[in-house]
């Protein structure tokens, strides 16, 4: 028995020996490369906004709360509803960009899109993640065509997808061939958002225009 | 009588049925001859050359497999042909020729060769090569062109001839020269799905819609096969019946959104598929329940894939699906033996 | 099956299962049996029967009366012999046998022009007897099943411990294509094949008997019901026409809609089945304490050139046999029985036995010529045919993999009786009977080594 | 004797290469390999761990207890593994987002904790540090292998070059999940022949050997 | 994202197969798919410990989410599974000797199984919630099960064919395995969004 007992703590002792040094190793990897994470998520953040609001220089970030009113927040990641309003080196309001989700051909497909508030058109459209066919409906976030229907869609009359070449409203985007069901949810994924968010952007909008 | 005769020792039986599996095949491809011709009249020039390139394509792909490895060729069995000439009754008669041939070897190489050859493909090779296509090549194996076009035997579809691995030039303007008014490239399915367009039912049931073969001669050529004993029916009509039943109920529900059961028969490839596909033998169960289920799995997983599913057709998907399925299905369905319902005799 | 006539509109009672072979019976059905004349030499195996060979009760020399007994049974499952013509013995040494091996055997010389009159015998009252003395009865007679199997008939008629057997049937469903000895026995003898079947019938006391007829043999029939009259008690009933009707499996099941169990006997269900010719034998020798010393076999096949059913004295030598019907020179394989489950001969030297119920002469070219063998497709040909429900397609190709044991405890191997459907069907002409022969050898040669 | 134990690095690198040879490590295997760029941080990223985690059970092997050997290797693979998670994340955030879920999955890469148990926990420190940058470069060259035939197959591109010009057909397939088992099919093949040729040649070489001698005594 | 339960579950079971659309527990998959027997075992026990160890993961996360130590979640979550593993290993050899016997070589393989630790994993990545996170655990091991269970038939209907030398192992599991991928495309789309 005592021979046992012995060994117990034995193996006690070493696993915690391990977990010490096992913590040590994660915890020092994870502050010493806390901050260039961080950095990096910024980067990328900031480069996909400019991407849809060109010459933006400075943006500041806002949570909707639930019951409609809006938050400054620092930065970091976050699951809340964001609003980023973007501005130039002068100071000039460009827009805001959002985010929005909607169940693709294959999986969820998340993207950003650019709006603005004085025209209540979207102004630009890119893909964060998708899965959809490669080749065909992941054209949603390359073809330039599609993307082109981007550069000013009225928001005014619900957003929908029509069938390629079939474009006649400025409300309506024009799918790509062959690949319908990917360009309809993205119809549908703007809809849903446009009519969700434009009636708080359009109630804060004073305050996002100042950027405060 | 001498009694210097030399005799044959043989076991029994000594007599044997007329029935080969060469003759078999042989009458399969027969029952494919008019659909094929119906293909090729309908859509003219190209339709033909795929066809010859996807059957001389099987054909030549396991010949020179055989001859390489060193065994004796097997394509006297004529079941490449009849692959071959499935794969391209499957294909959008403008198909890139080049893709046809990529199709058709990976029918023979990995969907039948490499388990083995004849009877030992776990899958239709044909759906194989089908389905890869379909993977592979999503916009071309959908793109359909209009049937019976003014000058269809006189010159190609230019997308044939495109060249090896790369796109084929786009359409239009060839579209544009032969195309009946309204002519989208959707076939029938796809319309229905995505745009709610019912097409009538009666050019359908002859195969004059786009993208679609005569319904009506496919059943008269499975008919054939049936009544010369070389083909079982139980799995096409339990498939028809499944997918039918499962139709009719999808369409109970919501008859703006879902078709009527016979349209949902007569469309797309469900009949090619019943009739000529999901009855291979060689990867369908050989218990006659295990038909039964075999082919009811297959016409509602159909039916589903179409009216659930992000794509139009789903009868190449369901007749994989059940092929895969198909040794479970064997396994569960044995026939009863006789005398085994009874308690065994103590010995 | 025959509520409201329903008869009419389906025919007769028909085998769900199974395969329509070509009859090829028109050679001989028409020709009425005939006597073979004594070869030089009668071979006379003592064991043409399932069961113990019998013992030789004559010397070498001895002179020896047609119809007197020559071996006596040895136990209960054996029979008697009895010399099959007047003659002397000549020795009592191994002979070949059909299957191969040599089996001892009395030589018997016949002495020339000796009369083929039976002088043996005694008369019986067979309406006196008790079961038991009738079993005792028939054992002296040396019947064997004469529908191929060779089974002694005295043992069926012995109902088993614990059973009762409410009905006899007689089986008068002659299957295998070209043979037609049970079919003349029928039109010839149909009040020797009824009398038999009273008999059985007070042996295993049963109060009535179905005689089944496949409905190809019309004469044979109208020949019973003639001779039946309007007796009660034994009711002839026409089957249709398919191979294997003639199993007693399938004609029980066809017939009384019984099942016999795997393994067990159709004593199981009640029932004891004989076939036509064993009854018309019995019918014919037991009133005269006679034995069994002669037997019709059938001898056709397309490279014969007198075919005909031939009462031929058992142990007679197969070559005499052809001799006297004659064989064209497109002969190439001789077989005993049916060409579904008859064995084809290595040697012309083999006596005519009691389970011979044909000769077959093969010609060339014919239906099972070399063919090439095609993997297999999967196409159900033989799940669809074979009688008893088995799954010959999976047993081929486990077979093929040497996977004999699974063969046996997962695929129900053992009910198999090769009735060859399945390889008769097989497009891909895959040897499947074959094949389960030899997995059954192996499955008895490793029980036997562990 | 020594000369007969191959050298850690080469063994991992190619004669027990994990991908073709050993078939260990599926997943990431299939799974990140649809493009080489992916391919090769996936496989350098496995490489870092098998290093790290390799060379540490190595340090301790000899205080390990027996009972509690796999629940210590695994604790330290998932420390090492995390340690990488934070490293990717640090290097480059569009690298991390396409290795995805399978950074972390890289725990129960079996690859690593078959090299633990069958190297480390045997061998001294510097030797399992050099198995472990064997098998992960192995591991990686598995990988480049199959994220080039997806990559030029499935694309037109290698690295993100244009090899077709504009006008290619890409083949879908093989950036779709069927693409990689059919690739890795493909490679098991080639590699499958290979063995096969050299084998039929050294049985035609040893062959030729037991001839000779009897020959020259004739 | 608010997903409903049905089409967590098609989607986990069918469109994102684990094991065929999504590459996880490969090794499992190639290496125990030889005998439908093996599979099936197999299968079952993963549906069980998946389910079990997603349940407590669940629970764990929370604890860890309180405590701003969500660096700890990979080394938490293998420490889960590995226990969950031996706690089923010692439960069930105690219950039941004789599931021991059959199981027994496979319980401890179910710990390098990468499927049971994307489970967990994906369910925090998705912000599921405890019964979302059942349901996906269930859908998820259960399409590992059927997909291994369906490997397993139809490699042990090719063990009766003459496959060439060539392709005989890996290789033609694969091909098998890139078949079933290719069937499993036509699921894509289906259990909602349309």
């Amino acid at each position: 028995m005592t021979g046992t007992t012995t060994k117990s703590t034995q193996m006690i002792r070493f696993l915690g020996f391990v977990s010490l040094l096992c913590g040590v190793l994660i915890v020092g990897a994870h502050v010493a490369s806390q901050s260039r994470i961080r950095v990096n998520q910024e980067e990328i953040l900031r480069e996909s906004l400019a991407q849809l609001l060109p010459g933006m220089t400075r943006q500041v970030i806002y949570i909707v709360t639930p019951t409609g009113e809006l938050t400054p927040a620092a930065s970091g990641e976050s699951s809340d509803k964001r609003i980023f309003a973007g501005f130039d080196a002068g100071g000039k309001f460009l827009g805001v960009v959002l985010e929005a989700s909607e169940r693709g051909y294959a999986d969820v497909i998340s993207a950003m899109y650019a709006y603005s508030p004085a025209s209540k058109t979207i102004t630009g459209f890119s893909v964060l993640e998708m899965k959809e066919t490669p080749g065909l409906g992941n054209k949603i976030g390359s073809d330039p065509e599609f993307l082109a229907n981007f550069k000013a869609l009225d928001t005014t009359h619900p957003v929908a997808a029509v069938k390629h070449g079939k474009k006649t409203n400025p409300w309506e985007i024009d799918a790509i061939s062959g690949a319908t069901i990917s360009s309809r949810a993205v119809g549908r994924m703007l809809a849903a958002s446009v009519q969700e968010m434009a009636p708080i952007i359009a109630r804060h909008r004073d305050r996002i225009e100042r950027g405060n | 009588m001498s009694g210097t005769t030399i005799i044959e020792v043989r076991t029994s039986p000594h007599l044997h049925g007329p029935m080969t599996v060469e003759t078999i095949m042989r009458h399969v491809i027969y029952a494919l001859l008019p659909i094929a011709a119906f293909f090729s009249w309908h859509f003219g020039l190209s339709a033909a050359l795929l066809l010859a390139v996807t059957t001389a394509g099987c054909v030549l792909a396991e010949h020179t497999a055989c001859r390489l490895s060193g065994k004796r060729s097997t394509v006297n069995d004529y079941s490449a042909a009849i692959t071959g000439l499935l794969l391209g009754l499957t294909l959008p008669p403008g198909l890139p020729l080049w893709m046809a041939v990529v199709g058709c070897l990976v029918a023979i190489l990995p969907g039948k060769l490499l388990f083995g050859g004849l009877g030992s493909n776990v899958f239709n090779p044909a759906l194989v090569g089908r389905a890869f296509l379909q993977a592979a090549f999503p916009v071309a194996v959908t793109n359909y062109t209009p049937g019976l076009a003014a000058n269809r035997f006189v010159e190609f579809i230019p997308s044939t001839w495109a060249v090896p691995l790369m796109k084929p030039a786009p359409l239009n303007d060839w579209l544009a020269k032969v195309a009946v008014d309204g002519f989208t490239g959707a076939t029938p399915l796809a319309m229905q799905k995505f745009d709610h367009i019912y097409s009538e039912l009666g050019p359908l049931l002859w195969g004059l819609g786009p993208g679609s073969l005569p319904g009506c001669l496919i059943l008269l050529c499975g008919a054939y096969l049936v009544a010369r004993g070389m083909m079982d029916w139980r799995i096409t009509a339990s498939m028809i019946a499944g997918a039918a039943a499962t139709g009719g109920i999808f369409h109970l529900v919501n008859p703006a959104l879902y078709p009527d059961p016979v349209w949902v028969v007569f469309t797309g490839g469900l009949l090619l598929g019943a009739t000529f596909m999901a009855t291979d033998p060689v990867a369908s169960p050989v218990t006659p329940r295990g038909m039964w289920i075999y082919g009811l799995l297959m016409g509602v997983l159909t039916v589903l894939i179409r009216n659930l599913g992000g794509l139009p057709e789903g009868v190449m998907y369901a007749i994989l699906f059940g092929n895969a399925l198909s040794p479970l299905i064997d396994r569960l369905t044995p026939p009863r033996p006789y005398g085994a319902r009874k308690a065994q005799v103590p010995q | 099956m025959n509520f409201f006539g329903a008869e009419r509109f389906f025919g007769p009672k028909r085998l769900w299962r199974g395969i329509h072979v070509p009859e090829h019976k028109e050679q001989t059905a028409h020709l009425p049996i005939r006597r073979l004349p004594f070869p030089p030499l009668l071979i006379v195996p003592l064991s043409q029967h399932a069961g113990k060979p019998a013992k030789a009760i004559v010397h070498e020399g001895q002179e020896v009366v047609r119809g007197e007994p020559i071996a006596e049974a040895d136990g209960l499952m054996s029979v008697p012999m009895h010399a099959p013509a007047t003659g002397r013995v000549e020795r009592i040494a191994p002979a070949p046998s059909a299957k191969g091996e040599l089996t001892p055997a009395i030589y018997i010389r016949p002495y020339p022009g000796a009369s083929q009159e039976v002088l043996y015998g005694a008369e019986q009252n067979i309406d006196q007897m008790t079961p038991a003395q009738v079993v005792a009865a028939v054992q002296a007679t040396g019947v064997v099943g004469l529908g191929g199997a060779a089974f002694p008939t005295h043992v069926k008629l012995k109902v088993p411990e614990g059973k009762k057997i409410d009905t006899v049937v007689v089986n008068g469903c002659e299957c295998e294509p070209y043979l037609t000895t049970d079919h003349r026995v029928m039109v010839e003898y149909p009040r020797q094949v009824l009398h038999g079947a009273r008999i059985a019938m007070r042996a295993v006391g049963a109060d009535r008997a179905v005689v089944g007829v496949e409905d190809n043999k019309p004469d044979a029939l109208a020949a019973l019901r003639a001779a039946n009259g309007d007796r009660p008690g034994i009711l002839i009933e026409a089957v249709a026409a398919k191979y294997p009707q003639g199993a007693e499996k399938m004609l029980v099941k066809v017939l009384l809609g019984r099942e016999i169990p795997s393994g067990g006997l159709p004593a199981d269900v009640g029932l004891a089945v004989f076939n036509v010719a064993t009854l018309a034998q019995i019918g014919e020798l037991l009133p005269h304490r006679q034995g069994l010393i002669e037997r019709v076999v059938t001898i056709a096949g397309p490279a014969v050139r007198k075919p005909g059913n031939y009462l031929i004295p058992l142990g007679t030598p197969l070559r005499w046999a052809l001799e006297q019907a004659g064989c064209t020179d497109q002969a190439v394989s001789v077989v005993l029985g049916g060409p579904m489950m008859g064995a084809a001969v290595g040697s012309f030297d083999i006596p005519l036995t009691k389970g011979v119920t044909g000769v077959l002469v093969l010609a060339k070219g014919g239906a099972n010529g070399e063919a090439h063998v095609f993997p297999c497709i999967h196409c159900a040909a033989c799940v669809n045919v074979c009688p008893l429900q088995l799954d010959p397609s999976h047993l081929g190709l486990l077979a093929r993999k040497d996977r004999y044991e699974e063969m046996e405890t997962v695929y129900h191997l053992n009910d198999c009786f090769e009735c060859g459907c399945c390889s008769y069907v097989c497009p891909a002409h895959i040897p499947l009977v074959q094949y389960f022969r030899v997995a059954k050898q192996m499955n008895r040669e490793r029980k036997a080594r562990s | 004797m020594k000369e007969t134990a191959p050298n850690p690095f080469i063994n991992g690198l190619w004669r027990q290469n994990p991908t073709f040879v050993q078939i260990l490590g599926m997943c990431p295997t299939l799974a990140i390999t649809n493009s080489v760029q992916n391919a090769i941080a996936m496989g350098l990223a496995t490489a870092f761990v098998l290093i790290c985690s390799n060379g540490l059970i190595a340090a301790i092997r000899k205080h390990v207890p027996k009972q509690v050997r796999i629940a210590t290797y695994i604790a330290i693979i998932a420390t090492a593994v995390t340690v990488t998670d934070y490293l990717v994340k640090a290097i480059s955030i569009s690298v991390y987002k396409a290795l995805g879920p399978f950074i972390p999955l890289i725990v129960a890469n079996c690859l690593v904790l078959e090299r633990a148990e069958g190297f480390a926990a045997k061998k001294p420190v510097i030797p399992s540090m050099m198995d472990g940058a064997g098998m992960g470069l192995g591991f990686a060259f598995g990988l480049t292998c199959l994220g080039t035939v997806r990559e030029v197959l499935g694309a037109g591109t290698f690295l993100g070059i244009h090899l077709f010009g504009p006008n290619f057909e890409p083949w879908v397939l093989f950036l779709l999940p069927p693409g990689g088992f059919i690739s890795l099919a493909i490679w098991l093949l080639i590699f499958a022949s290979y063995r096969e040729r050299k084998d039929r040649r050294e049985r035609a070489r040893a062959a030729l050997l037991t001839v000779q001698p009897a020959e020259a005594q004739s | 994202m608010n997903e409903s339960l049905g089409h967590i579950f098609v989607d986990a079971f069918l469109i994102n197969n684990f094991v065929l659309c999504v590459f996880l527990g490969m090794c499992s998959f190639l290496g125990l798919s030889s005998k439908v027997s093996t599979a099936w075992r197999m299968g079952v026990s993963v549906i069980f410990v998946i389910t079990v160890s997603a349940i407590l993961s669940y629970g764990t996360n929370l604890i860890l989410v309180a405590f701003h130590a969500e660096y700890l979640r990979l080394i938490t979550y293998i420490v889960i599974i590995a226990a969950t593993v031996q706690l089923t290993e010692m439960f069930i050899k105690k219950k039941s000797p004789e599931l021991f016997r059959e199981l027994g070589i496979y319980l401890p393989l179910i710990t390098t199984n990468c499927a049971v630790l994307a489970v967990p994993l994906f369910q925090t990545a998705r912000g599921y919630n405890l019964l979302q996170s059942t349901v996906f655990a269930l859908a998820a091991s259960g399409g590992y099960c059927m997909a291994m269970v369906l490997l397993a038939l139809v490699r042990e209907r090719t063990e009766l064919s003459d496959v060439p030398s060539l392709a005989r192992g890996t290789a033609l599991t694969l091909v098998l395995a890139s078949i079933l991928s290719m069937a499993f495309m036509g699921f894509a789309g289906m259990g909602g969004g349309g």
